[in-house]
């Protein structure tokens, strides 16, 4: 079995920053929009990882990067969802084009 | 083990004071005002505490560390929570969430303190998340309002975007030098082109909490939608925290780049002071305006950040410190008109100065001051910031800066003009303010009027190096 | 001689008026505040003359030095040579004679004499600070109080004029800033004392780029062409008072920074940009002139011809001889208080029969002989008759400015003495229609000036004529000034 | 030695007189202001008379020429090193010979106007205005430095102007006194360029230095002087071609002279002390105390010389068709300063070439005495008729008998008719003119002739013509104030000329022998009978012939009739050129270009404002986009382009 070079997973890692972003521009549902930027988060995970095992294995750094991560974006989705259900208490829907009352 | 009480003092007096609401909270015992008593009490206790015993030192392994400076810059942003507590008591008074308001707010708070005193990459994303994803709900806090939870909404999704970003470029750091500690990295750094990448994430995730053109774009959105003691801890503490880090990010992470970034400053910060101005000009609604108006602010503040020298920390230090009078009292006044009548627009204004005199001056003096007009502090402030900022002998920059303080007049004093000129057949009806919202003005108006006037200040500031 | 005096009472009696509540006391405390003031003038002027007959040759007299934000090399620096005595004697004259003609004020009278007080204090600051940190500290103080003084007491068109003057003024003292950072950090020592730059020297590529920062920026201030255009707005929508204090201290703040900061700091650039100047203000003084010819309002008219007058103040500090700068000095505080006097004198006329248009008037001598007298020796001394203190002025300037014998500044020179016949036409043609001429139906019960006006107008007057008979003493005041400014010229190549 | 006092006293009384009544007259002094103005006054007098006889014959002459003497002189105002205005009293037979005349005609006029002023409303006004023209007047003739006699010009301009408006609720007055002190303003703009550059030249303001240093040919400074060329002229030329331009503009010639007649609107007094004998002689007065300079320039004097002969002459053709009384009279002042004018300009300078100075100052002299008395005259006729048109009077000779004779000797002695003091001074300037020019000469032979004429009109228009039309009832001809004047000037006027002049004023100030030729005097005298008796046929009886003469030139009566249309000329160029071509497009520019400027920033930041505002959109995708465009935005700046 082929081991997966560093750059295979920077490009991995570097196109699911990119879907994650691409989902965030263009998904009209905040679930979805919030699952992007999760999407985003594990790109950089991945990275952590990465860095972590080729060029820096000695210093544990990353790992315990990517576990905080986590644990923020847990604590950051938690928030996330309880202020879409108020959205959706106030507006009756969560698509991200009915909050756009405050603009210019 | 005592060294460390010591030296995390801050934090330590803040989560205690977490706690203890935390329990009166449990207790339910409390009516609203006599809770917010206790609350202004805790608040100019812990701002007071912050005076004494503090012991420079480095903790965890030089994740976090202290100093004189540090500790100057904690006991601005604990003043700036000492007068919310103060100036915002219309709003707290009606609120049913008092205990958790200021619970979330004391979070906040706590991470914008270990931000402040973080030497390291990680440190710092966890602190500045722990700064950030309270204020989310908080800016969600008026439970009923549309816009409110539009603003949470945008402001939670548009910072977790951030944090992305932020991420991304922290990894690429990591990936380029090996390590996140801010004692090390300026030794490996050299400028490819990766490095310059990875600081260019890590610079566009600073200027997104600073709201620098292009990524302020939430900014008016979630000021104008937020409760408005949560805009002014935003525009005041929030902002005034991340440019301290900021500073230490770019002064002492990313020296070796030095040149790099001032040209990616002085070029942000222009853009920043056009954008922001140009908008201002046409709002409205005065939180909104406001919001535009902190955004050309924070342009200034890079004019003083990019002299990249000792006199950058102290004019910036001092500019916040200022800003947090100017600021506060402007959405003081904001909030307690807000609040009693419900009016937030500049026209609603006008003719203020015949029913309530005391809150034009209020109003007039921080809009002064923001615009920098002597004798205000403001004027010192942002004069000592152009200065720092002219030691590259930049003109065109100083120039633009200094033609942009006109423009920044010109919508201030279409604030002034309404409240003191223009006629208005029907006034807001005269306003009796709670002692504390005006021991706050009181507070603010000194504050920005004597904070320039005595020059010992600014020397007090150069001096904590 | 302790200077502080000069900022104190002024701020001791804005801090007094604050605390009042009725306004008659107001009043009082005012006057006697500027009455004070006055005093205080007069005795700057006797002890700085004492001091130099004594064998003072310092260059400033009454030096004090406070420490200011020492890291940036800040101190609160005070210090008079002649020239600022006799600015600071200017102002007192006109915050003496704007406290009395605002005796009516019946609106918010408490905020009109806190403003005025405080404006008066930004101009004693500004004229008496040797630091340029400081200086730029009071010329901007004075900028707000006019903001308001228009935007809440003016009349017609007040808030555009009350803006346009704020920004103008503002964006004015913006290019001065950046002027006064340039000398900060292109001096070998970062400084902002006056005196110590001057001795120090500032290197000529810095000079060619802060002059003109500097000079454009309190051009502004004094009308320079074409930044001019706040003037006739901003005078003519401002209460009485306000427009005394705009002419009479604030445009002379522009002039003044223009000879002490601009041309004294830096010589050679005052050499490398003086024929651009003195095109401008050529071009100011009779361009102004012209257009105050077709100018139908009492107000507009003043203040155009402000702007053709401050032309010549800018001509004679840009002409670059001792006597035309001596000449620009004086011609400051002649037009100071003219004007004052003349807007005062517009002031009274409108309160009685509240209309500015020239044509609309007739035969006010009849009716008000006291006004009609001042509204004539404000207008012979705006046209530059002997005897009163345009002449004097204006005559140096042009002795001044002939002494260089090329073409372009004679053709300069003459341009400028064309600008009195113009002068005389709209002079004349305003007294014509106003004073003279059959008496106006419905002005037969008009009254004649009152106790304060007439003080105001007697307190103007003498000044103007104390110049006019006897010049030798503002002569003797500003020459060796000037002199060491003209010096310093001479030194560079 | 000259008593420095007493001269200082001579303007200052009159001064004093000025500030008393000026700022008490109204309140304390409503009716004895005259009598405190006419003291004052004959103070004075007394003074000048004092002095100009010590003057003349005690301590003036040294080895038989007199000195210019500085008694007094300080220090005023000094520009520079050397240049300075000085205030101070110069001596020297001119300014004396003028310290007599002013204070003499003032005192007359000031006793004239006691009676022919009385129950004015601004009585104390008129007494103050009139002091301080006596006293800028006599400051003026005192100057011992050319900036100190720009000074009092200046204020003799203002003191005019005061004076013509003095019946201010008059339109016209309000406008001929505003004309008269725009037009005297524009020549005084060049007399200031003229000082500016004869003192460049000279490096100093005090006439003896002055005129020192620009007369002698060795000296540097007249060497620059002449060397220095500007359009073919040389710097000195220029000078005081432009001093010239400030005289002429002051003493009405032509074409400055648009002013003067206008100016007769002044009460009648004034018209005698200001518009006849004193001020309006300053322009000479000028050029004879530059003389020595000016003789330095055949350019100036000729320029002098034409711009006076032809003044004299266009005004003796104007005043043959007025009809106003007081206009005839102005622009026979007009013609008779072109006399005096012209008279320097064929003047050389020192010894018998300097016979044309002495004539000039010596019709300057007599000139005062009788156009002061004609004037005065003119005032009693109007004082008694209201009327200023000649077609209302008529047959007046057995009304006003003292005035009658007065004025027909001040009419003999303006026509050069002998023994009047007249014919002596004109006699002089004529054969200077002979001496030097003849084409001014023959000129002016015309002019006197056409003087006589005029002058003859009017003289019968008011005396003899049609019977009298008598509605006054008040006393004929005032009461002794106003006759005194008369007889005293009458006096003067007739027996003026035999006063040996040269001996007192040349020049030089050496003494220049005053010979009278009888063959030389034939053909002006001859000249002069001819137009009385023309004016004779036409006018001492009612008939029609004037009216005939008039239609059968009409088109040349009418072009004389309108003044040659000078005024409208200027009017045009005033109105339609300044006005409408530079003030008015300079308004404009202020207006549209300089402030619309000024807005249009302001406009166009509200507008980009307004343009931007879509990037703000309320679409928090967007933002994040924008986010991830600066983010690659800079990327690409700072590794790619900016390194």
């Amino acid at each position: 079995m082929i081991q997966p070079g560093l750059y295979q997973i920077l490009f991995i890692s570097t196109a699911l920053f990119f879907i994650g972003i691409y989902g965030f521009f263009t998904r009209r549902n905040l679930i979805t929009i919030l699952m992007s930027v999760e999407l985003v988060l594990n790109s950089v995970n991945l990275n952590f990882i990465a860095f972590n095992k080729y060029l820096w294995p000695n210093r544990l750094d990353g790992v315990f990067f990517t576990i905080f991560i986590i644990a923020i974006a847990a604590a950051e989705a938690a928030t996330a969802i309880a202020i879409i259900i108020n959205l959706y208490r106030s507006h009756q829907s969560i698509d991200v084009e009915n909050a756009e009352e405050m603009k210019y | 083990m005592n060294e460390m009480l010591i030296i995390m003092k801050s934090e330590l007096l803040i989560t205690i004071i977490i706690f203890l609401l935390l329990f009166i909270k449990l207790g339910k015992g409390m009516t609203n005002d006599s809770l917010l008593i206790l609350v202004q009490f805790l608040m100019l206790l812990n701002f007071i505490a912050g005076f004494f015993f503090n012991l420079p030192g480095n903790l965890f392994d030089g994740m976090y560390h202290t100093g004189p400076l540090i500790a100057f810059q904690k006991n601005i942003l604990n003043l700036g929570v000492y007068l919310i507590s103060l100036l915002f008591a219309d709003w707290f008074r009606k609120s049913e969430h008092l205990t958790e308001f200021f619970i979330l707010l004391l979070s906040a708070l706590l991470g914008m303190f270990l931000m402040i005193s973080s030497g390291n990459l990680l440190m710092f994303f966890l602190s500045l998340e722990l700064a950030t994803i309270p204020v989310a709900a908080l800016a969600n806090f008026d439970l009923d309002k549309k816009k409110s939870s539009e603003a949470a909404m945008k402001f939670i999704l548009s910072s977790a975007f951030s944090s992305g970003i932020l991420l991304f470029g922290i990894s690429m750091v990591y990936g380029a030098t090996g390590t996140l500690s801010f004692e090390l990295l300026p030794a490996q750094l050299n400028g490819n082109p990766l490095q310059v990448l990875a600081f260019v994430f890590l610079f566009a995730a600073f200027a997104f909490k600073l709201s620098i053109v292009p990524f302020h774009l939430w900014t008016a959105d979630v000021y104008e939608g937020s409760p408005v003691a949560v805009t002014a801890f935003l525009s005041v503490i929030s902002k005034g925290s991340v440019s301290f880090i900021f500073l230490t990010a770019l002064y002492k992470v990313f020296q070796p780049m030095n040149e790099l970034w001032y040209n990616m400053v002085m070029i942000l910060s222009i853009a920043t002071m056009i954008t922001g101005n140009l908008f201002a000009l046409r709002q409205q609604n005065i939180k909104r305006f406001l919001a535009f108006s902190s955004i050309a602010q924070l342009g200034f503040i890079l004019v003083g950040i990019s002299s990249n020298a000792l006199e950058g920390t102290s004019s910036v230090v001092y500019f916040v410190l200022i800003y947090v009078f100017s600021n506060l009292a402007a959405f003081g006044v904001t909030s307690v008109i807000s609040s009693r009548v419900g009016k937030e627009n500049i026209d609603e204004y006008r003719g203020l100065y015949q029913t309530n005199p005391f809150l034009c001056w209020v109003m007039a003096l921080a809009l002064f001051s923001l615009a920098g007009i002597p004798p205000t502090a403001g004027f010192f402030g942002k004069l000592f910031l152009l200065t720092a900022g002219a030691s590259k002998a930049n003109y065109t920059f100083i120039i633009i800066a200094a033609l942009n303080m006109i423009l920044s007049l010109y919508y201030y004093l279409k604030v002034i003009r309404a409240m003191f000129m223009e006629k208005n057949e029907k006034p807001i009806e005269k306003i009796r303010l709670y002692p504390s919202v005006k021991l706050g003005m009181v507070i603010c108006a000194i504050g920005i009027i004597l904070t320039g006037l005595l020059s010992w200040v600014f020397d007090y500031i150069q001096s904590l190096h | 001689m302790n200077l502080l005096l000069l900022i104190l009472i002024p701020l001791f009696t804005a801090i007094a008026v604050l605390l009042m509540r009725n306004p008659q006391h107001i009043k009082w405390v005012a006057l006697t505040g500027a009455t004070t003031q006055f005093i205080t003038a007069l005795w700057l002027l006797l002890a700085y003359q004492n001091e130099r007959a004594a064998g003072n040759h310092f260059q400033m007299l009454f030096e004090q030095r406070y420490n200011l934000f020492t890291s940036w090399h800040i101190s609160f620096h005070l210090g008079v040579d002649g020239i600022s005595t006799a600015m600071i004697l200017l102002t007192a004259f006109v915050v003496i004679a704007g406290v009395l003609v605002s005796w009516k004020m019946t609106k918010m009278t408490k905020e009109f004499y806190f403003l005025l007080i405080l404006l008066s204090l930004g101009a004693y600051g500004f004229f008496i600070s040797l630091d340029l940190f400081i200086l730029f500290f009071f010329l901007e103080i004075a900028v707000i109080p006019k903001y308001l003084l228009i935007g809440i007491w003016g009349s017609g068109n007040k808030e555009y004029s009350a803006n346009k003057l704020a920004l103008m003024l503002m964006g004015g003292s913006a290019l001065v800033l950046v002027g006064l950072l340039g000398l900060y950090f292109n001096s070998p020592e970062r400084t902002f004392d006056l005196i110590r730059l001057s001795e120090i020297g500032i290197s000529t590529e810095t000079q060619k780029i802060c002059f003109p920062l500097l000079f454009i920026g309190f051009g502004v201030f004094t009308a320079l062409f074409p930044f001019h255009t706040w003037v006739p707005d901003g005078h003519s929508s401002a209460p009485t008072a306000g427009s005394m204090f705009l002419a009479g201290i604030s445009m002379k703040l522009g002039g003044y920074g223009c000879l002490r900061v601009a041309t004294y700091l830096m010589p050679a650039g005052a050499k490398e940009y003086a024929n651009i100047i003195i095109v401008l203000s050529s071009i100011a003084i009779l361009y102004g002139a012209f257009t105050t010819l077709m100018q139908k309002d009492l107000k507009y008219m003043n203040a155009y011809s402000s702007v053709s007058h401050c032309g010549f103040v800018l001509l004679g500090i840009s002409m670059l001889t001792k006597t035309s700068m001596t000449g620009a000095v004086m011609q400051m505080i002649s037009h100071g208080l003219m004007t004052a006097l003349f807007f005062a004198v517009i002031g009274m006329i409108y309160e009685r029969t509240h209309t500015r248009q020239i044509n609309e008037m007739s035969g006010l001598l009849k009716v008000m002989p006291f006004i009609s007298t001042i509204f004539f020796i404000v207008g012979f001394c705006s046209l530059g008759l002997p005897g009163l203190s345009g002449f004097v002025a204006e005559m140096t300037i042009f002795m001044g400015s002939w002494e260089h014998p090329d073409a372009f500044h004679r053709i300069a020179t003459i341009v400028a003495c064309l600008s009195i016949v113009v002068t005389a036409v709209y002079i004349l043609r305003a007294i014509g229609k106003t004073a003279m001429g059959p008496l106006k139906e419905g002005y037969a019960n008009l009254t004649d000036a009152s106790w304060n006006e007439k003080l105001a107008a007697v307190i103007l007057v003498a000044g103007i004529i104390a110049i006019g008979c006897a010049p030798f003493w503002l002569n003797n005041l500003v020459g060796p000034d000037t002199q060491l400014i003209m010096q310093k010229i001479l030194l560079t190549q | 030695m000259p008593n420095v006092t007493y001269i200082t006293l001579i303007p200052l009384l009159p001064m004093a007189g000025f500030i008393m009544l000026g700022i008490f007259g109204r309140k304390y002094f409503k009716n004895t202001s005259g009598i405190i103005g006419t003291v004052l006054l004959l103070i004075s007098t007394m003074l000048a008379i004092h002095t100009a006889y010590g003057y003349f014959f005690e301590y003036g002459k040294l080895d038989g020429i007199y000195q210019k003497m500085i008694p007094l002189h300080y220090t005023w105002l000094e520009f520079s090193k050397g240049v300075s205005i000085d205030m101070g009293i110069i001596l020297d037979p001119i300014s004396v010979m003028m310290l007599v005349v002013v204070t003499f005609v003032s005192l007359m006029v000031h006793i004239y106007s006691l009676s022919y002023m009385k129950g004015e409303e601004r009585f104390p006004t008129y007494y103050a205005f009139l002091g301080l023209f006596s006293f800028s007047m006599l400051g003026l003739v005192l100057s011992s430095n050319i900036f100190q006699i720009y000074i009092f010009w200046e204020l003799v301009g203002v003191s005019s102007f005061l004076l013509i408006g003095y019946y201010y609720n008059k339109p016209n007055a309000v406008a001929a006194c505003k004309k008269a002190f725009i037009v005297t303003r524009f020549a005084d703009v060049g007399f200031l360029i003229g000082i500016l550059i004869l003192s460049f030249y000279a490096g100093t303001l005090d006439f003896n230095l002055l005129i020192q240093k620009l007369t002698s040919p060795e000296a540097s400074e007249f060497k620059n002087a002449v060397t220095t060329s500007f359009l073919g002229l040389s710097g000195l030329t220029w000078g005081l071609i432009l001093v010239f331009i400030g005289g002429a503009g002051k003493s009405a010639m032509f074409p400055l002279h648009i002013w003067l007649p206008d100016a007769m609107e002044g009460p009648t007094p004034v018209s005698a002390l200001i518009h006849a004998a004193t001020m309006v002689v300053a322009g000479v007065f000028l050029v004879a105390r530059l003389f020595p300079v000016f003789s330095m320039s055949t350019t100036a004097l000729n320029l002098i010389s034409y711009v006076g002969i032809i003044s004299a002459l266009i005004a003796a053709i104007i005043a043959c068709t007025q009809t106003d009384i007081k206009r005839i009279l102005a622009f026979s002042t007009m013609s008779q300063i072109g006399f005096m004018m012209f008279a320097l300009g064929v003047s050389g300078f020192g010894g018998e070439n300097g016979i044309g100075f002495t004539a000039s100052l010596f019709h300057l002299f007599t000139h005062a005495l009788f156009k002061a008395l004609l004037f005065l005259c003119a005032g009693t006729v109007i004082h008694y008729i209201h009327s200023n048109e000649v077609k209302d009077m008529g047959g007046l000779r057995k009304y006003l008998p003292i005035t009658h004779i007065s004025f027909l000797i001040a009419c003999l002695s303006i026509a050069g008719i002998p023994p009047f003091s007249g014919f002596f001074s004109k006699e002089e300037i004529l054969l200077a003119a002979f001496q030097h020019n003849i084409i001014i000469y023959f000129a002016a032979l015309i002019t006197s002739g056409l003087t006589a004429f005029y002058i003859f009109r009017l003289y019968f228009h008011i005396f003899w013509n049609k019977p009298a039309i008598v509605k006054s009832d008040h006393k004929r001809e005032g009461g002794l104030s106003m006759i005194l004047p008369l007889i005293l000037l009458s006096i003067g006027a007739a027996v003026a000329g035999f006063i040996p002049f040269g001996h007192f004023v040349s020049s030089d100030g050496s003494t220049l022998e005053n010979t009278l030729h009888i063959e030389f005097s034939i053909a002006p005298v001859i000249l002069g009978l001819t137009g009385i008796f023309a004016a004779m046929w036409l006018y001492l009886k009612q008939n029609n012939r004037p009216q005939k003469i008039a239609a059968s030139m009409s088109v040349l009566y009418n072009i004389v009739y309108r003044k040659f249309y000078i005024d409208e000329l200027y009017l045009f160029v005033t109105k339609k050129i300044l006005f409408k071509l530079v003030g008015r497009p300079a308004a404009w520019f202020d207006k549209n270009i300089v402030d619309g400027l000024v807005n249009l920033t302001g406009n166009a930041t509200e507008y980009i404002s307004n343009k931007i505002k879509v990037v703000q959109s309320g679409k928090v995708q967007q933002y994040a986009m924008y986010f991830l465009f600066g983010i690659i935005g800079l990327a690409v700046l700072f590794i790619y382009i900016w390194k």
